[in-house]
């Protein structure tokens, strides 16, 4: 049962990427681009997750916490720089 | 079993909410709008996901593991922010563009 | 704004809010609320507040832990809630929908609090913290389908940052 | 599997190749990051793809991946972000004393 | 402390890089001491190597106690020991040079300096593979910071075709290192050799293709045709004192190639001729692009870079057809050349100080004051450099020449020899009269208010490096014999497998997947 | 390779004969008495190249006994057996005839000089100059070996070089000093070509095992090319046409010089070769042929010539020219006798050549011209001088009584008697006759034009008799003329024939050296040419108007100038054209070169057989599944995008980033979490000091490329990656063998960790890892020297207000959020030896959160609260793994040893420690030095635009 929901979930989720990542090329705006860019983080961590769970390992918690720590740095970071080119002043 | 029903149900879930984070993105008109999607649902589908992970650890080792909700604890702390953030870019986005 | 002198044990234990919160998370990350991960947890509880304090000087305070609780529960809630409702106009027909940007005045002048409001607001239905202004005391929000900001306005003030101005006693 | 591993890491390495030779630091600078990646993934995968477990010596683990290319590439990618971030700074130091940001600006004719 | 002989080369630059580090804010006179320390401890180890590694033994040291080929070992045969004693020497007049000012003009020169050292010495003293790609990226990036130290638009573009080429070098490396594992599952040089000859036949394109690879990351340090034109305007744009150890650079390529040759290639037949039938082209086209740069150059260090490109095209024709002879040949001629061209650097920074804006271009600059010393040294690294006699660029002329009479191209490889030395000495000559013997332009005539005072460091490095040059040409017995034995050695693969591995059968192999 | 075969005289004769080394000792031992001497006075360092000039004649003189009396003198030092260079010497009769040549001449030069040189010159310099060639000549004439000798070659190019540029304020100095070096030196290259050939042929590098050889070495099919290249040699040196034209120029130098290098020295050392090869080479047609040919040549046009010249030294230059060109000829007819008129030559010419050219130096001394239309009438003014030049000048022409006729006569005879014309036997009498009466022309023209023509001109300084001392070396000279003149057989028959015999290969022949030999043919010839020349010269004026019309351009010292420009600027083009400066073109040529290797190395496992170019290997073929083709699109859609948008860069950035995320999730799908882990945060790391460049570089960049750039870089590019593919294909399809089980087996029990990529990481490559720091270490101290004081400018946007500048909600988050994120870091760096994680990671993890606290709240806040010196904290890092390596010395182990081992504190449960933990504590401090730096240095740029830092002498 618990594969079956996986390999949905699995679907689910690729399909979600994909249409973040359309939405990452459309744009139009760079807001567009980088709020995409963070929901595909996000859909990462989902997709790590879902894959921990397939192969029942605890090993990809560490991967899935710095993916939601890394992705959050890099919106900051893009936004910032949007704000006013400058990252830290 | 019962465990493992659960675990199927959040994470099937969980990846349906992450889909409808990403089809608002797509389908919704601008750039504040589309802001809602990923930072509520998205984060939820996410949480949903990890419950299930959890859940299922349960169901496999008998263990609790509340390691993997750090992550959706994370992302609800940071997600306002990140839509704080997209939003005052695209304010000013839209203020530049209204200037021109 | 350099940190002012303090008394040695506000030294020693600059923050008890933030050293129990590493506790908690170190049992999380560790699973395991055995002798030796507590007391690794302890010490990581009271050594890091005290270096990060530089970032940190003022002293977090929790008046009321139960309103906190409650206030934890009725977000928990609206997030579900807020989920269904923009399921719905997501997968509606979104020419329909009335976005708009409403500003909600401040009741309170902590830029920390009002943080906490701005979250709040984000993860809850329909509404998304912009900005908030400190200065105007305002928060700038944009709504997904606003056809009446006033009561936007007075639901927020009433679930959110009245339970917010009681647990933080502002 | 195999070949679209194959044509991954080919296409990665040459658009950072392409990007490598284009004329501004900036372009020079993504094309190795994607190069980087390529050759990363390159070097991984010499512990080939059939492998069923991470390389830990915990119990319960078994047929464990060849440990030795993870360790290297951790190495090439400590050192790439090492020489990146120099190379970066280089450039703007090239952009500071020339102005422009293209590779042979103010080299000796 | 002997025991861990062979790892101080490495550690002595290391300690005294953090050493630097630690005290950052400390006076430039203590910096100074402090890096003179060090290179004198690294010197005095350096020659308890070579005496040690000339009793013909294979030092392996194993690093953390694991054995090879599962851990990194370090190699300390003749070759290793040369190489480690060459820089280590070349360190000395390179840092007295520096210390008249050069390293005042940016920021960490000394522990850039030591670095470069612990890198240059790595490299030369590991067994293992990959552990040599990281010496090689500790050397670079030293190198870097070397090279634009002292600022300016010329340094910094320099550096940035300099950093940017040694990035793909490194690229390649890597992938050449990723293949070299997937195919043959071993990362030790000697282990290398013993992999080659068991490939199947099935497997040696694929084999040969990433021998080829990894060797024209080498190829590139040395600055081959045609991937060395980046030499020129690089060695010329860093500071003279920096130059002046640049000049060991390419030879760390030719190093690293002579190394996986005689100790990988030369053990299987499919890779054994790999490289004899374009290699020789290679370097003959090297030395020719070289002489054509002296001859174009506008200043004396673009000159000496040329040389140093011509030298390298000359050591790779012993690469290209390895024996005894001709690696013996080619390691005397890598001593010489390396002390030579160094002293020459160093020389020219001497010299662009007094001239002052003329610096060691051939333009109008003023006449010199300390003519005669100073002509007098030109002189003798003038000789040497250009292959003259009684020189030792002449005793390693004669050397390469002899050796490569069997070669496949004789009296193109002759040709090539005499000519690019001839080059040298026409231009070198016309160097000469525009230093020393052209009256300075209008308005320039006059000497400056100041006279020049040379600060001794600078002195002393130009004696150090004249003492060593000399000592190369009338010792030259020794030095040859030494480089006869390491290349005897080189080539007695078996003594390399015994001392570092042991018995191959006994190594601990897995069939995967 | 060949190797020395004669070692016997190593210790036999050394001892026994160390005068043969000093004589060669003397002349360098000179250099410094007189670098010292001539610091005191100018008499003193005169006195000092005197004295060591006379020490050296000294010390050949006491070895000519043995000599005479018919042994060979040896001598020899070790300098580099294994390649056949020894210091080996030799002394026999032709060595100890030039060696009195040499030091004799050269003493006479010294005490000329003395005089004649300017006295503000201190002379120094020319002494030494000279000694070093004194040395150099030598050298040549007592080499054993023939590397040696070709040592000693260029010693005398080198110091004639000097010799010749001595007055180096005269541009033609320069240049005629730079031409001769180019000549003769370059010939010297063909000559070390030429020995080198030799001794391969021979076997050995010693003449006289060579010389025992000669049989061997004319038969070798490489005779014709040794016997060039030595002739190339020879003929640079002693200016045979058409590489003669460096000597008319060398007549730059000071008289002295010229006296010296063109009578006894430089240009007798090619004649010399000849003269010491002849046992080894000669005996040949085609020595006869090109020897005397070349000689026949270069002696009719040198005497044309010099009967042309109105520069008194010119016309002395191009009679010498010719003179070497007889002596060529003597040895190219290749009969005994003419080989020993041509040794007889050598010393005649040497003292009637050396007393002319000093004679001429007192003529320019005291008139104060060179030109002989501007002077006559000199023998007034000059009697003494006169009657010394004109007894020379007859010398030269070959007078009887005079030693030139002597050699002259001989040489005479030898074209009589040569066997090898019998068709056409008085084609080389003739020819002699004809080059005689050129010579006499010259000669006469010579004393005419300057001693007599008419009154005293008025030249610059008015004639008078030169001091005596400067006079004595040329009557010292022409008593010779005399002496030889008169007692051939008395004063030189010895030595003659002692050099004779060293020169032949058979026995010598019985000459009588006599003044008068009868009324023969030879005599009827120097008549005819006396007469003949004396015509001649009457008739000199219609050559003049002739030279004047076909007046050659390649005269002029400057048309070598001009060469070696135009070959400057042909190499100048070339490069130009080879190697435009352009990192893109290296790069181009980088990756093609890469790519031709590899294919190339493909298809000759081919060619040569055995191997053979298999890509598939015999592993079975995974299926593809899902998610490998969703994350493959995603890469393509990322790396694609990277490309075209590269000119719009933070979209560039963007995609970048996403490839990076596929690679990184790539690694964890195939079990690399740590790899995944540090992948990730390498890239937002690396994201976050691109965007902090970005501010400085151009928003977009331009298109600069043609089309044709493009598409070449396109088809690389697609070449080079089908070359990744193919070889990733090629590996991932094969089986391999690895050592890895030794690791997965020991990790546990003797590194103490479980996860074996950290435990390989820290201990069994923990070497590798020290390395991997100290880059690090080095990238964030090289990114401080390179930025600290710059200042850059971004395209500045409008002053943000307080509230855009620290967006109020990021900077009230990142308070709670640091502390949870250092203990993240904890957690992670203490997982790391056992489970995925480690001090890398957790290093950047905390850098991250401490550079939020920048980013949020501004440089001013941040840095003033978090008062690390970053510098020194890359210092501790570094000195933590450092130590913890060096710690395990103490217990005897090599270098990074790890230890490591279970402690039980109280309360706490098994808590295990490995001494790695300490070294990935190192490399956790590095990495936050290394990112903090990095990124609070961008930061500063900006600063620096208000507060100019200035740069402190900080090293
Ligand atoms: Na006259
Ligand atoms: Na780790």
């Amino acid at each position: 049962m618990l594969t079956t929901a996986i390999t949905i979930s699995l679907v689910l989720v690729g399909a979600a990427v994909g249409l973040t990542l359309i939405r990452l090329a459309l744009g139009p705006t760079m807001p567009d681009r980088i709020l995409a860019l963070d929901t595909l983080a996000i859909d990462a961590i989902a997709l790590v997750v879902i894959l921990g769970l397939l192969n029942a390992t605890a090993l990809s918690f560490e991967a899935a916490l710095l993916l939601a720590i890394m992705g959050f740095v890099g919106t900051v970071a893009l936004c910032k720089f949007l704000i006013g080119r400058s990252i830290i002043d | 079993m019962i465990a493992e029903a659960i675990a199927s149900l959040l994470i099937v879930t969980g990846a349906a909410f992450v889909l409808l984070g990403s089809i608002g993105l797509v389908r919704l008109p601008d750039i504040f709008t589309r802001l809602h999607g990923p930072t509520k649902a998205t984060t939820l589908g996410v949480g949903a996901i990890v419950a299930a992970s959890s859940v299922a650890a349960y169901a496999v080792n008998g263990d609790i593991s509340l390691r993997e909700l750090t992550i959706p604890l994370f992302l609800f702390i940071t997600a306002p922010v990140s839509a704080h953030l997209i939003g005052k870019v695209a304010l000013k986005d839209a203020a530049a563009r209204r200037q021109n | 704004m350099s940190p002012r002198p303090d008394s040695f044990g506000r030294r020693l234990l600059p923050q008890p809010v933030l050293t129990l919160a590493i506790v908690a998370l170190w049992m999380m990350l560790q699973s395991d609320a055995g002798g030796g991960t507590l007391l690794l947890g302890l010490a990581l509880g009271l050594l890091i507040p005290i270096f990060t304090s530089v970032f940190w000087p003022s002293r977090l305070r929790v008046f009321r832990a139960g309103a906190a609780v409650r206030l934890v529960g009725i977000v928990l809630y609206d997030i579900l809630v807020a989920n269904i409702a923009v399921a719905r106009v997501v997968l509606g027909n979104t020419r329909n929908i009335r976005p708009a940007f409403v500003d909600v005045p401040l009741d309170m002048d902590d830029a920390y609090v009002a943080t906490i409001l701005g979250s709040i607001i984000t993860l809850t239905p329909g509404t998304l913290t912009i900005d908030i202004d400190m200065d105007r005391r305002i928060v700038h929000i944009h709504g997904l389908d606003v056809p009446d900001p006033a009561a936007v306005i007075a639901d927020i003030k009433s679930r959110y940052e009245t339970p917010l101005k009681e647990i933080f006693g502002c | 599997m195999e070949v679209l591993v194959s044509l991954s890491l080919g296409l990665l390495s040459a658009c950072g190749i392409y990007l490598m030779l284009r004329p501004t630091t900036f372009s020079v600078v993504l094309g190795l990051t994607l190069l980087s990646y390529a050759v990363n993934a390159l070097i991984f995968f010499g512990a080939r793809l059939k492998s069923t477990a991470p390389p830990l010596t915990i119990d319960g683990l078994s047929g464990q991946t060849d440990p030795l290319p993870q360790a290297l590439v951790l190495t090439a990618i400590v050192i790439g972000f090492g020489m990146t971030a120099y190379l970066m700074a280089l450039a703007l130091k090239g952009k500071a004393e020339s102005g422009t940001d293209h590779v042979d600006a103010g080299r000796d004719p | 402390m002997m025991a861990h002989l062979p790892i101080l080369p490495v550690l002595i630059p290391l300690c005294a890089a953090v050493a630097l580090l630690l005290a950052t804010g400390a006076s430039i006179a203590f910096k100074r001491a402090l890096s003179l320390l060090a290179i004198a401890a690294l010197v005095a180890a350096a020659v308890a190597q070579l005496v040690m590694a000339d009793d013909g033994g294979i030092r392996v040291y194993r690093l953390g106690d694991w054995p090879a080929p599962y851990g990194i070992v370090l190699m300390l045969d003749r070759l290793a020991a040369l190489m480690v004693a060459l820089t280590s020497l070349l360190a000395v007049p390179v840092l007295l040079a520096a210390m008249s000012g050069t390293d005042t003009r940016g920021r960490h020169f000394h522990a850039f300096l030591q670095f470069q050292l612990m890198g240059l010495n790595g490299a030369f003293l590991t067994g293992d593979l990959f552990n040599l790609f990281v010496f090689f990226e500790i050397l670079l990036l030293a190198s870097y910071g070397l090279l634009v130290h002292g600022g300016g638009l010329r340094r910094a573009r320099a550096g940035i075709a300099y950093v940017v080429l040694n990035l793909s070098g490194s690229a390649l490396f890597l992938i050449a290192l990723g293949l070299l594992y997937g195919f043959l599952g071993t990362l030790n040089m000697v282990d290398f050799g013993v992999a080659l000859q068991k490939v199947a036949p099935a497997d040696q394109g694929v084999v040969a293709v990433m021998c080829v690879l990894l060797v024209s990351v080498f190829l590139l340090k040395a600055a081959v045709l045609p991937i060395g034109f980046w030499l020129p305007s690089v060695y010329s744009a860093a500071t003279l004192p920096v130059a002046a150890l640049f000049v060991i650079m390419t030879k760390v390529g030719v190093y690293a190639l002579l190394r996986v040759v005689t100790i990988g290639l030369l053990a299987a037949p499919f890779t054994a001729g790999l490289l004899q039938p374009w290699l020789t082209w290679l370097a003959l086209g090297t030395i020719a692009v070289g002489s054509a740069g002296m001859l174009a150059a506008g200043s004396l260090s673009v000159v000496i870079a040329n040389i140093v490109i011509v030298s390298g095209g000359t050591l790779l024709l012993a690469v290209a057809e390895p024996s005894a002879a001709s690696i013996s040949a080619a390691l005397y001629y890598l001593v010489q050349t390396t002390v030579v061209t160094g002293a020459l650097f160093v020389f020219a920074d001497h010299l662009s100080r007094q001239r002052g804006e003329a610096a060691d271009g051939f333009g109008d600059g003023p006449r010199l004051a300390s003519y005669t010393n100073l002509g007098l040294a030109y002189l003798v690294l003038a000789v040497a450099a250009c292959g003259a006699p009684p020189l030792s660029g002449f005793l390693g002329k004669i050397m390469m020449m002899q050796a490569m009479q069997p070669s496949l191209h004789p009296v193109l490889v002759w040709t090539a020899l005499v000519l690019s030395g001839f080059v040298a000495a026409l231009v070198l000559a016309r160097a000469a009269s525009v230093f020393f013997w052209e009256p300075g332009a209008p308005g320039i005539e006059e000497r400056p208010d100041v006279p020049y005072r040379p600060a001794w460091g600078a002195t002393a490095a130009i004696v150090i490096m004249l003492i060593a040059v000399l000592t190369v040409s009338f010792a030259a017995a020794p030095v040859s014999a030494y480089a006869r034995a390491a290349a005897e050695q080189m080539l007695a693969r078996d003594a390399y497998v015994s001392a570092v591995i042991g018995d191959p059968a006994r190594i601990d192999r897995e069939l995967r997947p | 390779m060949p190797r020395r075969v004669a070692a016997q005289t190593a210790v036999q004769h050394g001892m026994s004969n160390i005068s043969l080394f000093l004589i060669l000792l003397a002349p360098f031992a000179g250099i410094f008495a007189v670098s010292v001497a001539a610091g005191f006075s100018r008499s003193l360092g005169a006195w000092a190249a005197g004295a060591s000039m006379a020490a050296g004649l000294v010390a050949a003189l006491q070895l000519a006994p043995q000599v005479f009396s018919g042994s060979v003198v040896l001598w020899r030092v070790a300098w580099l057996p294994e390649w056949g260079l020894d210091f080996a010497l030799r002394l026999d009769g032709l060595g100890l005839l030039f060696v009195v040549l040499i030091l004799g001449i050269g003493l006479l030069i010294v005490l000329y000089a003395a005089y004649y040189m300017p006295q503000t010159d201190n002379l120094g310099r020319f002494y030494i100059a000279l000694l070093g060639f004194a040395g150099g000549m030598l050298g040549i004439v007592l080499a054993e070996n023939i590397l040696l000798m070709v040592v000693f070659w260029e010693v005398t190019s080198l110091t004639s070089f000097l010799l010749i540029a001595y007055k180096y304020a005269d541009v033609e100095a320069r240049i005629a000093a730079r031409l001769s070096l180019a000549m003769t030196g370059g010939g010297g290259l063909a000559l070390l070509a030429g020995a080198l050939l030799l001794g391969h042929v021979a076997g050995s590098y010693d003449f006289s095992v060579i010389e025992d050889r000669a049989g061997l070495v004319r038969d070798n099919a490489l005779y014709p090319v040794i016997l060039i290249l030595f002739l190339l040699g020879a003929f640079t040196k002693s200016a045979q046409f058409p590489f003669h034209v460096w000597l008319p120029h060398a007549m730059a130098a000071p008289t002295p010089v010229s006296a010296y290098l063109h009578s006894a020295t430089m240009v007798k050392a090619g004649v010399f070769l000849l003269a010491r090869m002849y046992p080894i080479l000669a005996g040949t047609e085609l020595w006869f042929v090109i020897v005397s040919t070349t000689g026949a040549i270069t002696f009719l046009y040198g005497a044309y010539i010099a009967l042309l010249k109105h520069d008194l030294k010119g016309l002395l230059a191009y009679s010498t020219i010719s003179h070497l060109g007889l002596i060529t000829l003597l040895f190219g007819l290749d009969t005994p006798l003419a080989a020993i008129a041509g040794v007889f030559h050598i010393i005649n010419h040497a003292i009637f050549k050396a007393s002319l050219f000093m004679a001429a130096g007192i003529i320019d001394h005291e008139t104060g011209t060179r030109d002989m239309r501007r002077m006559a009438g000199l023998f007034k003014a000059m009697p003494r001088t006169a009657i010394l030049g004109i007894l020379a000048a007859a010398s030269m022409a070959g007078v009887p009584l005079l030693n030139g006729f002597l050699s002259k006569e001989m040489f005479f005879t030898a074209t009589v008697a040569h066997p090898g014309f019998e068709n056409a036997i008085y084609l080389l009498p003739a020819f002699a006759t004809i080059a005689g009466m050129l010579s006499v022309a010259y000669s006469v023209r010579f004393v005419h034009d300057v001693f007599f023509d008419g009154p005293v001109k008025k030249t610059p300084k008015v004639p008078h008799e030169p001091p005596v001392w400067m006079r004595l070396p040329i009557e010292v000279l022409v008593g010779l003329v005399l002496i030889v003149g008169f007692l051939p057989q008395l004063s030189v028959g010895p030595i003659l024939h002692t050099a004779a015999e060293a020169v032949l290969p058979g026995p010598v022949p019985d000459i009588k050296l006599a003044v008068w030999h009868g009324f023969n043919l030879p005599l009827v010839m120097t008549i005819m040419a006396f007469g003949l020349g004396i015509l001649q010269f009457s008739r000199r004026h219609k050559l003049y108007a002739l030279r004047d019309r076909f007046a050659f351009a390649l005269t002029s010292p400057v048309a070598f100038e001009r060469f070696y420009r135009a070959a400057a600027r042909l190499s100048t083009a070339l490069l130009a054209f080879a190697d435009t400066q352009s990192l893109q073109r290296y790069l181009a040529l980088f990756f093609s070169f890469a790519v031709i290797a590899g294919v190339w190395a493909w298809v000759r496992i081919d060619l040569t057989g055995g191997g053979a170019t298999v890509l598939t290997g015999p592993l079975p073929i995974l299926a593809v599944d899902a998610t490998a083709v969703v994350a493959a699109a995603t890469l393509v859609f990322a790396a694609l995008g990277t490309v075209v948008f590269r000119h719009d860069r933070l979209k560039a950035l963007i995609y970048m980033s996403v490839a990076g995320t596929v690679v990184s999730l790539a690694f964890l799908r195939f079990h690399a979490p740590d790899l995944a882990m540090t992948q990730l945060s390498v890239e937002v790391v690396t994201i976050l000091l691109l965007l902090m460049c970005l501010r400085y570089l151009p928003e977009r960049s331009a298109r600069q490329s043609t089309t044709g750039r493009r598409m070449r870089d396109g088809l690389l590019a697609t070449a080079a990656g089908t070359g990744v593919a193919a070889l990733t294909y090629a590996m991932l399809t094969r089986p391999y063998e690895t050592i890895a089980a030794y690791h997965m087996a020991n990790a546990k029990p003797l590194g103490g960790g479980t996860n074996v990529v950290n435990v390989i990481l820290v201990d069994f490559r923990g070497y590798d890892t020290l390395g991997e720091i100290a880059v690090l270490a080095m990238a964030a101290l090289g990114l401080h020297a390179l930025l600290s004081g710059t200042r850059m400018q971004g395209p500045g946007g409008p002053t943000l207000a307080s509230a855009d500048r620290y967006p109020i909600m990021l900077a009230e988050l990142m308070r709670p959020l640091l502390p949870l994120s250092l203990a993240v870091a904890a957690y992670i760096f203490l997982r790391g030896h056992n489970l995925p994680g480690g001090g890398f990671i957790a290093g950047l993890v905390a850098a991250v959160a401490l550079v939020l606290q920048y980013v949020a709240q501004g440089t001013d806040f941040a840095g003033e609260r978090l008062r690390i010196n970053t510098v020194r904290l890359l210092g501790i890092g570094l000195g933590i793994a450092t130590l913890t390596g060096v710690a395990s010395f103490v217990f005897g182990y090599p270098f990074l040893t790890s230890t490591h081992g279970y402690v039980t504190p109280p309360v706490i449960d098994k808590f295990e420690l490995a001494s790695a933990i300490a070294f990935d504590l190192g490399v956790f401090l590095v990495v936050i030095g290394t990112v903090l730096l990095a990124l609070t240095e961008l930061a500063g740029l900006r600063r620096a635009e208000d507060v100019a830092v200035p740069a402190k002498g900080d090293a």
